[in-house]
């Protein structure tokens, strides 16, 4: 089955993309796409592999319905947070530089 | 009898969660004190079945891995969840003392905090990669909810980096067990063991991967900048909480994925670069926290210097002789309880000292020694143990880790042990020395109750006894483990 | 300076990781194709599993755990988010829209979408579907209902909020600790009822993660009129 | 053969949608793509036989999320109570 093929190699370059996202973007709510990006990649390598080594596994697709309920409510949560903080300081992305004592 | 125990220390917390949503702020506080003492008594058992029958696997719904989960019930995990319900309860306690019921927002505290232990019992005992990966998010997020409980500004923006470093590193986790079960087709970690006989690039990558994501979440050197914002902010129960076990959890999986994989996949130079790494911490965690001016952010820097040892357990358990290896792991082994107990000691000795100076500053602890000598003596002595001085657990950590260190003949690790000793030590002191300047003749400072003063103070005595037991802890540890299923 | 060198490092080191990744998967698809173990042992149990779908019988019977931890983790997201609302009311006077066409064109809409759910609920025993996307889709359900300015009572911070936060959980918890109970294994169902205790579980779950997700989006906004120093004193 | 190419054609939608998610300088258009994404991800876990996870990705990945979102960016564009808004 090489279609599986083609989307294990897309998760992979999601991861790529995704992490370079996580680690180099500041704002954060472009910062929580990207580990939503990130997250997607890693479901397709999860599914994607064994689908493409031994035919369709249902226990990978299990795994990955937990994953994506875990990553919407770390998304949800990190939203209020984000939300709040915007509300609180106006900022949109965490500072940066030495932390002065407050 | 022991399956009755496993299902009570499951059930237990994830109940009692349930239970102290429901209930306003003191009713949840008087179900805790009962739920903590139940825990306490589950675990003394379980810890002593195990002691005395030898570790087992429990299958979970009855299902047998690799089809279903299995939690590894051995002497190291008994052993943590014991830890757990030690610092837990003792937390649990000074939280219901410390915190303010006054505002609304605290009751959430109680189910969070049963979460949170549900989280690192989940994580002791697990056996499963992919429970692992689930239990870490449940530590995670409930370690977050209760850093930002309040929602004060500087307490989100601290969370926020929490949380993001700790959702990168649990999704690097969870891409090194999508390639490990791509190639081995196991989930439980004794299946991809057994998988993993001859070197396979893929797999040395997943736990490459999985390794760095699991060090970013346990706060180690370069990947450290979230733990001191958080641990800082958070009221000083929850520090000690987070100081003293959530990060140890993260450590905890990466040391059991490394046992398992490490030596069949010929991967010396990680364990080296994660020494180094450690190392790297140990001198700059200590070097900030003799810089840092507020009390709470001293401790927190020391935490990532004493995380950074944790971290000697990889280099010195590869490649060398099995004695060696198991010197090491035991080494680091009572570091962690050691740790444990002191920092979370240490934390909570210093809400204390906070709530009593109404100041963050270290400065402002100037008369502390002769009104609160209490509180100022749960602190030192929490701090002997970090310096690693007889006859604390810290001590007889480090002399374990330094004999490993010489005996596989890479003494420079050695000399890290020692120089983290002299600027713990030098932390320490810069405290004490704030704390015996002279003041005005009255006494400025409220003083704390007696209660809240107590329970530091049995931490940090524990830690000290520690290193006099080391010998019946770590007989526990060494039991040999079967692999007999437990059949209920 | 130091940042933009920073910046590079990392931008570096995230290319170096996509290519040893995409290493690793080229070793990963060239092996060998082999019938695997797992998927035999789960096809040899299937039948003893309660429901006849292979994805509802990993995730809610030979992997429960899992899902009873995951819940919690929802649980611990519902929660915080909740705590963080300080709102009395959680209801957005100024999102009431007053479109008559909207209202009658959800007032049909609306009770679609739950029967949907219901409907995915019952089929996950034997076809794809089950209690995440049910929940999901009553979540759903609920946001646009709200888009749209219906009244929700049931989302005021209290007891009603609480209790159906955890009304899955619960049921979850309880049904696992009956099987200890019982003499067998924590999580384990009783011979005969797994089918139909799934169902009960199911059903509870999708009501609670559908409620989760829509206080999870409620409480979000932050009112106006609300102070700006609402935290305590750090 | 025309599955292949299908199944090109969508690899080249998501990596797209994904790259415009993370590089669309306009907040509002990124959370648009991040939304097409989703809906392309569903349409993926067809194509690799994965109806339960297709299902929740349309429900969860483009609803939800989608709506949580849009949520967001509408908020963040608003002036906050706190301080000055910032410009990213």
């Amino acid at each position: 089955m090489t279609s599986a093929l083609l989307y294990v190699l897309a998760g992979a370059l999601l991861c790529g993309g995704g992490l370079a996202g996580c680690l180099l973007v500041r704002h954060l709510l472009r910062r929580l796409l990207a580990f939503n990006l990130l997250g997607s990649g890693v479901f397709l390598l999860l599914v994607g592999l064994p689908a493409h080594r031994h035919g369709s596994d249902p226990v990978t697709h299990a795994l990955v319905l937990t994953g994506i309920v875990v990553a919407v409510a770390a998304t949800a949560l990190a939203l209020v947070l984000i939300r709040r903080y915007f509300h609180l300081t106006g900022r949109v992305s965490l500072p940066t530089g030495r932390q002065e004592d407050r | 009898m022991s399956s009755l125990l496993m299902a009570g220390l499951l059930f237990t917390p994830l109940a009692w969660a349930v239970l102290c949503l429901l209930l306003a702020f003191r009713a949840a506080r008087l179900a805790s004190v009962i739920g903590m003492l139940l825990q306490m008594a589950l675990s003394l058992a379980l810890w002593a079945w195990v002691a005395e029958q030898g570790g087992f696997f429990y299958h979970l719904g009855g299902w047998a891995p690799p089809l279903g989960i299995g939690l590894r019930v051995d002497g190291l995990a008994v052993t943590f969840v014991l830890l757990t319900a030690l610092v837990g309860a003792a937390c649990g306690l000074h939280a219901g003392l410390y915190l303010d019921p006054s505002r609304p927002w605290q009751r959430y505290f109680w189910p969070l905090f049963w979460m949170l232990w549900a989280g690192l019992n989940a994580v002791w005992l697990a056996g499963d990669l992919f429970n692992l990966y689930v239990g870490l998010e449940l530590i995670t997020l409930a370690a977050v909810g209760l850093v930002v409980l309040g929602g004060a500004a500087p307490a989100l923006e601290a969370a926020l980096r929490y949380l993001f470093a700790a959702l990168i590193g649990s999704l690097a986790y969870l891409l090194g067990v999508a390639l490990l079960y791509a190639e081995f087709g196991s989930l439980s970690l004794v299946g991809v063991g057994e998988g993993a006989g001859s070197a396979s690039p893929a797999a040395s990558f997943a736990l490459l991967i999985m390794l760095f994501g699991l060090a970013v979440k346990a706060a180690l050197f370069p990947g450290h900048t979230w733990l001191p914002p958080a641990h800082g902010i958070a009221r000083a129960p929850v520090s000690a909480l987070l100081s003293g076990l959530v990060v140890k959890a993260a450590f905890y999986v990466a040391a059991r994925v490394w046992l398992e994989l490490g030596p069949a996949l010929e991967a010396a130079v990680v364990g080296v670069l994660l020494g180094v790494a450690g190392s790297a911490a140990v001198c700059w965690g200590s070097w900030q926290a003799l810089r840092q001016p507020q009390l709470k952010l001293v401790v927190a820097w020391s935490s990532v210097a004493q995380i950074g040892y944790l971290f000697l357990l990889f280099p010195l358990s590869h490649g060398v002789p099995e004695a060696v290896s198991l010197q090491a792991q035991q080494g680091v082994t009572l570091q962690v309880i050691s740790h444990a107990l002191a920092k979370s000691a240490m934390f909570l000795a210093a809400g204390n000292l906070i709530l009593s100076v109404r100041s963050k500053r270290v400065e402002a602890l100037a008369g502390v020694s002769r009104y609160l000598p209490l509180s100022l003596f749960s602190f030192g002595l929490a701090g002997v143990s970090l310096m690693g001085m007889p006859p604390s657990g810290g001590f007889a950590a480090k002399w374990l880790l330094l004999q490993a260190s010489l005996a596989s003949g890479q003494w420079w690790w050695a000399a890290v042990l020692l120089v983290g000793g002299l600027l713990a030590a030098a932390y320490v002191f810069r405290i004490y020395r704030a704390s015996f300047q002279e003041v005005e003749e009255s006494d400025p400072f409220y003083h704390p109750p007696r209660s809240l003063e107590i329970i530091p103070l049995v931490l940090a005595l524990l830690a000290l006894g520690l290193g006099l037991v080391a010998e019946p802890v770590l007989s526990v540890l060494g039991l040999p483990f079967g692999g007999e299923v437990l059949s209920p | 300076m130091i940042e933009r060198a920073r910046q590079a490092l990392l931008g570096a080191a995230c290319l170096l990781f996509t290519v040893c990744l995409l290493w690793a998967v080229r070793h990963l698809v060239a092996l060998p194709a082999e019938q695997q173990a797992l998927s035999v042992l789960l096809s040899r149990w299937l039948p003893d599993s309660g429901v006849s779908h292979p994805v509802t019988a990993v995730l809610l019977n030979f992997r429960s755990y899992d899902t009873l931890l995951e819940i919690g983790v929802l649980v611990i997201a519902g929660m915080v988010g909740i705590s963080l609302a300080r709102t009395s009311a959680l209801e957005d006077p100024a999102m009431r829209s007053a479109d008559p066409l909207l209202h009658a064109l959800l007032r049909l809409f609306l009770p679609l979408l739950v029967l949907l759910a219901g409907w995915l609920l019952w089929a996950g025993s034997s076809r794809p579907g089950g209690a995440f996307q049910a929940g999901a889709l009553l979540a759903a359900a609920g946001v646009l209902g709200r888009l749209a300015g219906l009244p929700m009572a049931f989302l005021r911070p209290g007891t009603l909020l609480r209790a159906g936060l955890v009304l899955g959980f619960s049921v979850f918890l309880l049904i696992a600790l009956l099987g200890a109970l019982d003499g067998r294994a924590f999580l384990a169902y009783p011979p005969g009822l797994a089918g139909a205790l799934i169902l009960v579980i199911e059903a509870g779950l999708s009501l609670s993660i559908g409620m989760i997700l829509l206080a999870l989006f409620v409480s979000a906004p932050v009112a106006p009129e609300e102070d700006a120093d609402g935290g305590p004193p750090a | 053969m025309t599955e292949l190419w299908l199944d090109g054609l969508l690899v080249c939608a998501l990596l797209a949608t994904a790259a415009g998610a993370l590089l669309s300088r306009d907040l509002f258009r990124a959370v648009v793509m991040f939304i097409a994404f989703g809906l392309l991800m569903s349409l993926a876990w067809v194509r690799l036989r994965a109806p339960d996870i297709a299902l929740a990705e349309a429900i969860i990945g483009a609803g939800l999320s989608g709506v949580l979102f849009l949520d967001a960016v509408s908020h963040l564009r608003r002036r906050p109570a706190g301080g000055a808004a910032e410009d990213d």
